[in-house]
């Protein structure tokens, strides 16, 4: 080989090689910063305590009430997108003409690209609002609406993502299923949605890691308040949340409290990290079974 | 009722059914508009656009704002782009399936789903502290430099993949080198598609506030840039600073940011679309 | 810059350039960004940001230089002056205005109009956290209801002053509330929320009169008024709103002091303060008491030039 | 051969792709209990047309379809026609196997679930039928519930037959059946589609003229869209009227 | 026929794709100036042998071969071989067409280019003379601007021909290069295949029994990874050896 072109391939395989040292540079940046946040605090009282209060003069550094929060925002969003993402998914797959398809998708999509900070103005300015007139217990923060906000958000990863799943599924399946007298109902339960299953279950998975790592959402219409509650009508606060919250207070550099961030955010990582690979090695395993 | 026309009925039911769900998602986007621009628009002028910010509503601007946005864009582009595409092309054209290349690929999906915020940490960490750019300009890029890298390079993996194999053995069977095959064929028939890629990419980082908090850009900086060391603010951080405000009067400077905010969102989008269509028509392999 | 006349602040017309970067008390903020605002008229090419960390919070900053000035809703604690000592750095303390740190709750809370400094230490206190949270916990004929509590964060000097005056100890109180360095979020808490009870500075609570409701205060000590006591210029001006009026200050660092553009800065903040903290809401000090803090500032920044 | 009740009749069919017009007045009749091929270059429009009898094209955007097929002398696109009715009368079998990723048994029972029978008996029943109808049954008895992916190519083709015979059609459509297929499995359908003749009226298209030959009764031969001409097949590969059949016959194009 | 020089060489040349052993010892001499047809049935092995007479299976993860191929009387696999280089000299034209998403010129040019021709005037006179020996010049002389993808099919695959010329080799390798054209255009590419064959030895892989009789001087037939017989394509069309070719000649399978 030429040597011009060793040269260029070489530097194409630094480019490539920098993701890893990203993915390195955000464990040892976590890892650095959280690692002597637990030769001060134990493990066992970071996983067990049930009370988050690092900043204050009785410190407690359980982070499961911040658990609970994330867990809480994305059940919600999930409890809303995923049956209306899926609906959509099929609805599109077997029923809707073609134009349409073409132009709902995109359309759809555009929920996914508005930035989040749009939604979190919305949440708290008129969803919040919106759900007090019939809902009197909810506080003005909650993780009620900025669950809903968020699910809304994710439905167009959850449509698309099934949707590319489900079609992707050979047609001469469908066909087979339609030559057998199935009505589309039957065609898309019975033989569609299973067959892509693999598929919708790593849009689902996706869509979960998005709603535990999202953030302005819930920092700007949840609260910050740490709570060990799955009561969606009151203030809560999340993982990502105590993030934007210390740093918005910049507390200076080196202090336990500083250190704190880094520990819950290896606990997100550590999350959304598992939930990716999952999805990762199930989408893996599927593409081999249609090969 | 027959077996047949119940399943009739239930088909239909599924039908309407999925008419609801989509008019959900889009009547939601609807309010949102609308709701929006109702509270925003009247606010939007040249006044607007031009002033700095300022403790009164009504004279404060968001000129800071989008140069700092604009700032923002530049560098990133700058930074990402050239990094995300050679990582690309090295992915999709030279690597055979070895450890390395399955590695990489595991990785940059994994990437492409840390959370915004853990980009904030590490920004915070190497670019604020460690290389001392403070809150700048430069370390604001570089953090959502990283963080759009993933979308970069998969969306060239994709844009690469879809340029037939038969174009590549054409040039093989011509005599041409690899990298000949590349530069000269492989990339301009993809040209298309990687530009959507960038340009989907970018108006992630121009929504993208969590990670610049964290790497420190909430301030009062009343000034617009002036080079990449400078403190600076953007426009989702406007929005977010202007949202946490009691006044009424900030909550509508605040849409109007917001209008602002999706006129360029959406305008990137567009051209993306606008790109990924005329790809589309142009060349039909 | 070209200025190395000794500045008053008053003689402008020439061209002073730079940047100044002030950090600290969000409850000073909206006065520094009033004056910081103003002075761009002044000179427009001196670049001054404002960020909010927070007293606690900019103090660090402050006492390793990396600020130029702090705003401050307490007065410095002697471990931060010692700080600045090792790190080599001398500055100045200037009071720059009054405010009355206001208990608020939603305006549609009927009950809770007034509350004794024994009632709000019972909510606050460390050992209230995860047992006091219902209203009829304090009085049992309050409504049988949860309590949301919203308060400054513990970067905050309003939280070290809250504490100190309430709890009686500084940096001491429950953990479980919304805390929040950034008091917007706290009106905003406060006022979408019927259960809820918070404080911050009076300026905030002003600027949202229509959504909030003051409590008054009843600090069980006839010395200082009798009875419970509302906020306002008034009663902060005379002392009788006890014990949560307070005095604002600036922390001026010496080395920054020695630069033109601070100098001038922080005379116009001095001439101005008055005015300009009284438009967002807070207490101005007396005029003579400003006439000595500049004769204070003066004689420090021109010290420094010896 | 024998006049026999007419089973199934196109009248003037004309086919559309949006603007592109596939099928060109089609008029054909095919007799009960007979083999009819279809046989044309690529793109003739042979899998349109074949198609049209159980409206599987239905779903399809843009596609139109004028004229009058009949089944048993009912217009099958009269408004009052169930579609699904229709395809439990005449079955499919597709040219690449296409089983559902389920198991042998799942495969074969799935048309008659999907109309409700959900007793394990009549299934188990119903599936054995129809995998011996298929000349399956000897290979997979041990193993149904085996997945069906797991079969080889011929196997599948064979399964996806028995599942058309499980749910009682009396037309068999057959798009190029065997095209996908080892020599020894094309050998089988081939078999197959002779005894089901006794019962089934087949429709089958082919691209291999030796298969046509063997297995029909006639012959249709498509060009462009036209149906050009439709006989006995030992007619039509001895003796063909139109000279473009007689050119395609002996590979001038193709 | 008269004795002519030897131009290609195969021995005992075997090939793996990852475990599967896709050619099985194959021995052939093809000679200068003469097309060489290969036919089988799908899967034989055609199009992997002859892609290694360019060496273009070498990009294939887990592609290996045994033996050695000669290229006047060089193995082309030997270390110090320049694959670029070797591919100047063996041109290769695909099943489908596949231009480059550029201009009729600069489709041609390409290939020269990379050589490092910049030279306007040389490369205009070589596209006309390239396009005029792929008999397609008089139809795009107008346009040599227009893209390639507008062109239609067959014209489409005489440029990649004329493309391919464009570099002057001494080998055309051919992989079933017509069957993605309607009739008019095959008989174009077969009267050109003709034409070529006095300046180039041509190697040509078809599906199509005819054009395999119509167009090659010997015929190779491929079974399962082995050539079964090479002989004159008179011999192995009328009188073949082997019982699998005439089986595959008469269409018993395939
Ligand atoms: N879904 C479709 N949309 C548009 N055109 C189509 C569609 N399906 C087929 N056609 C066109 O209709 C014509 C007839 O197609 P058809 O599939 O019936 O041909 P065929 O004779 O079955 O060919 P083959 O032997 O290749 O299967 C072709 O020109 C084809 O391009
Ligand atoms: N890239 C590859 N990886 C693995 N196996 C391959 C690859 N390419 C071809 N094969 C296998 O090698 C065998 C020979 O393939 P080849 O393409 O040479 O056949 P062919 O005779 O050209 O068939 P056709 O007439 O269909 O083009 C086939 O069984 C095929 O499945
Ligand atoms: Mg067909
Ligand atoms: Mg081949
Ligand atoms: O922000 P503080 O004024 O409370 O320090």
């Amino acid at each position: 080989m030429k040597l011009s072109e060793k040269i260029i391939e070489s530097l194409l395989w630094l480019a490539a090689v920098i993701t890893i040292l990203i993915t390195a540079g955000i464990i040892w940046v976590l890892l650095a910063g959280s690692i002597p946040f637990f030769q001060e605090v134990s493990v066992i009282e970071f996983l067990t305590e049930k009370e988050w209060t690092p900043l204050f003069a009785q410190k407690h550094f359980g982070i499961l009430p911040l658990v609970a929060g994330t867990f809480l925002t994305t059940a919600i969003a999930i409890a809303v997108a995923l049956p209306i993402g899926l609906t959509i998914a099929v609805y599109l797959n077997e029923y809707a003409p073609g134009s349409l398809k073409r132009s709902i998708k995109p359309l759809l999509e555009i929920l996914a690209t508005i930035p989040t900070v749009v939604y979190g103005f919305f949440a708290l300015t008129v969803v919040t609002p919106f759900l007090q007139s019939f809902i009197p217990g909810l506080a003005g923060f909650n993780a009620l609406s900025a669950g809903i906000v968020m699910g809304i958000m994710i439905i167009p990863m959850i449509s698309s993502l099934s949707e590319d799943a489900i079609s992707s599924v050979p047609k001469s399946l469908r066909e087979a299923s339609y030559g057998m007298g199935s009505t589309r109902l039957q065609t898309a339960f019975r033989v569609m949605v299973p067959a892509a299953s693999s598929g919708i279950i790593v849009s689902v998975i996706l869509a979960i890691s998005r709603a535990v790592g999202e953030t302005m959402i819930v920092a700007i219409a949840a609260g910050q308040q740490p709570r060990l509650t799955l009561n969606p009508l009151v203030p809560i606060e999340t993982i990502t949340t105590y993030i934007v919250q210390v740093s918005l207070g910049d507390v200076p550099h080196g202090s336990l409290e500083y250190r704190t961030i880094f520990a819950a955010g290896i606990v997100l990582f550590v999350f959304t990290f598992g939930l990716n690979n999952l999805s990762f090695w199930i989408k893996k395993k599927y593409q081999e079974k249609y090969d | 009722m027959t077996r047949s026309s119940i399943n009739q009925l239930k088909d239909k039911a599924f039908q309407f059914f999925g008419v609801l769900c989509m008019l959900i998602g889009l009547v939601f986007l609807a309010a949102l508009l609308i709701d929006i621009i109702s509270r925003g628009m009247s606010r939007i002028d040249w006044d607007f656009l031009t002033s700095l910010p300022s403790r009164r509503a009504s004279r404060s601007g968001i000129l800071t704002a989008w140069a700092g946005t604009l700032w923002i864009l530049l560098l990133t582009s700058i930074i990402a782009f050239p990094l995300g595409i050679s990582a690309g092309v090295y992915l999709e054209e030279y690597t055979r399936k070895t450890k390395l290349s399955s590695f990489l690929e595991i990785n940059i999906a994994n990437l492409a789903g840390v959370p915004s915020i853990i980009y904030g940490l590490l920004g915070l960490e190497i670019f604020v502290r460690q290389m001392g750019l403070g809150s700048s300009l430069l370390a604001g890029a570089l953090t959502l430099s990283l963080l759009i890298l993933p979308i970069v390079i998969v969306t060239t993996r994709e844009a690469l993949k879809a340029v037939p194999q038969s174009v590549r053995q054409g040039s093989y069977a011509l005599g041409a080198t690899k990298w000949q095959t590349i530069w000269r064929q492989v990339l301009p028939a993809s040209f298309g598609g990687i530009l959507t890629g960038v340009i989907l990419a970018l108006s992630r980082a121009v929504g993208e506030a969590a990670p610049l908090i964290v790497v420190g850009a909430l301030a009062y900086v009343p000034f617009v840039p002036s080079s990449p060391n400078d403190e600076f603010t953007v426009l989702p951080i406007q929005i977010f600073n202007w949202t946490s405000r009691p006044q009424a009067e900030f909550l509508v400077n605040a849409a109007a940011a917001i209008i602002m905010l999706l006129f360029i969102t959406f305008l990137l989008n567009g051209i993306a679309v606008y790109l990924r269509n005329r790809q589309q028509k142009k060349i039909k392999w | 810059g070209g200025n190395t006349k000794e500045s008053n602040g008053t003689d402008s017309g020439e061209n002073v350039t730079g940047s100044i970067q002030i950090d600290g008390s969000s409850t000073v903020y909206p006065v520094t960004e009033a004056v910081a605002e103003e002075f761009r008229t002044e000179a427009p090419d001196v670049k001054v940001t404002v960020g909010v960390s927070g007293t606690g919070g900019g103090f660090k900053k402050f006492v390793r230089g990396e600020t130029d000035m702090n705003n401050s809703s307490r007065s410095i604690k002697e471990e931060e002056a010692k700080q600045a000592q090792e790190a080599n750095i001398s500055f100045i303390e200037l009071p720059i205005t009054y405010d009355g740190l206001t208990v608020v709750v939603h305006p549609e809370n009927t009950w809770a109009t007034t509350m004794t400094v024994a009632e709000l230490k019972k909510i606050w206190e460390p050992a209230a956290q995860g047992k006091i949270t219902r209203w009829n916990q304090i009085r049992p004929e309050w409504p049988n209801q949860e309590i949301h509590l919203f308060g400054a964060g513990v970067e905050s000097g309003t939280y070290d002053y809250f504490t100190e005056a309430i709890v009686g100890e500084s940096h001491a109180s429950r953990g479980d509330y919304t805390a929040s360095e950034d008091d917007n979020v706290l009106v905003q808490g406060v006022s979408t929320d019927k259960n809820a009870l918070g404080f911050f500075g009076y300026a905030y609570y002003l600027e949202n009169k229509g959504k909030l409701k003051a409590v008054a205060i009843d600090d069980q000590n006839d010395a200082n008024g009798k009875g419970p006591i509302m906020p306002s210029v008034e009663t902060v001006k005379n002392g009788t709103y006890a014990p949560l009026s307070r005095p604002l200050f600036i922390y001026v660092n010496s080395k920054a002091a020695s630069r033109p553009e601070v100098v001038k800065f922080v005379n116009f903040y001095l001439d101005n303060a008055s005015e300009l903290s009284s438009e967002v809401g807070y207490i101005p000090l007396p005029a003579e008491e400003i006439k000595k803090q500049k004769q204070k500032f003066q004689e420090f920044a021109s010290g420094l030039k010896k | 051969m024998s006049k026999k009740q007419i089973k199934l009749e196109a009248k003037d069919v004309h086919a559309y792709y949006g603007d592109f017009h596939a099928l060109r007045g089609i008029n054909i009749v095919m007799e009960e209990n007979t083999v009819t091929a279809f046989i044309g270059p690529s793109g003739c429009g042979k899998s349109t047309f074949l198609r049209l009898f159980n409206r599987m094209n239905d779903y399809i955007d843009g596609f139109k379809t004028e004229g009058e097929i009949l089944l048993d002398g009912d217009n099958i696109y009269a408004k009052s026609v169930l579609v699904d009715e229709l395809r439990k009368k005449v079955g499919m079998v597709f040219q690449k196997p296409n089983p559902f990723p389920k198991s042998i048994f799942e495969n074969v029972v799935y048309g008659l679930k999907i109309q409700g029978v959900s007793d394990k008996a009549t299934l188990v029943e119903a599936a054995e039928k129809s995998l011996q109808q298929a000349a399956l049954w000897n290979e997979v008895k041990d193993n149904l519930n085996k997945s069906a992916l797991a079969l080889s190519g011929g196997q599948q083709q064979r399964l996806c037959i028995a599942r058309a015979l499980a749910i009682s059609p009396s037309v068999l459509l057959m798009d190029e059946p065997a095209s996908a297929l080892d020599p020894i499995s094309t050998a089988k359908i081939e078999e197959l589609i002779h005894q089901l003749k006794e019962q089934y009226t087949i429709v089958i298209v082919t691209h291999n003229m030796q298969q046509a030959g063997r297995v029909s009764d006639t012959t249709a031969f498509f060009y462009l869209g036209e149906l050009v001409e439709h006989a006995k097949t030992k007619t039509i590969f001895t003796n063909p009227k139109d000279k473009r059949t007689q050119d395609y016959i002996t590979g001038r194009f193709g």
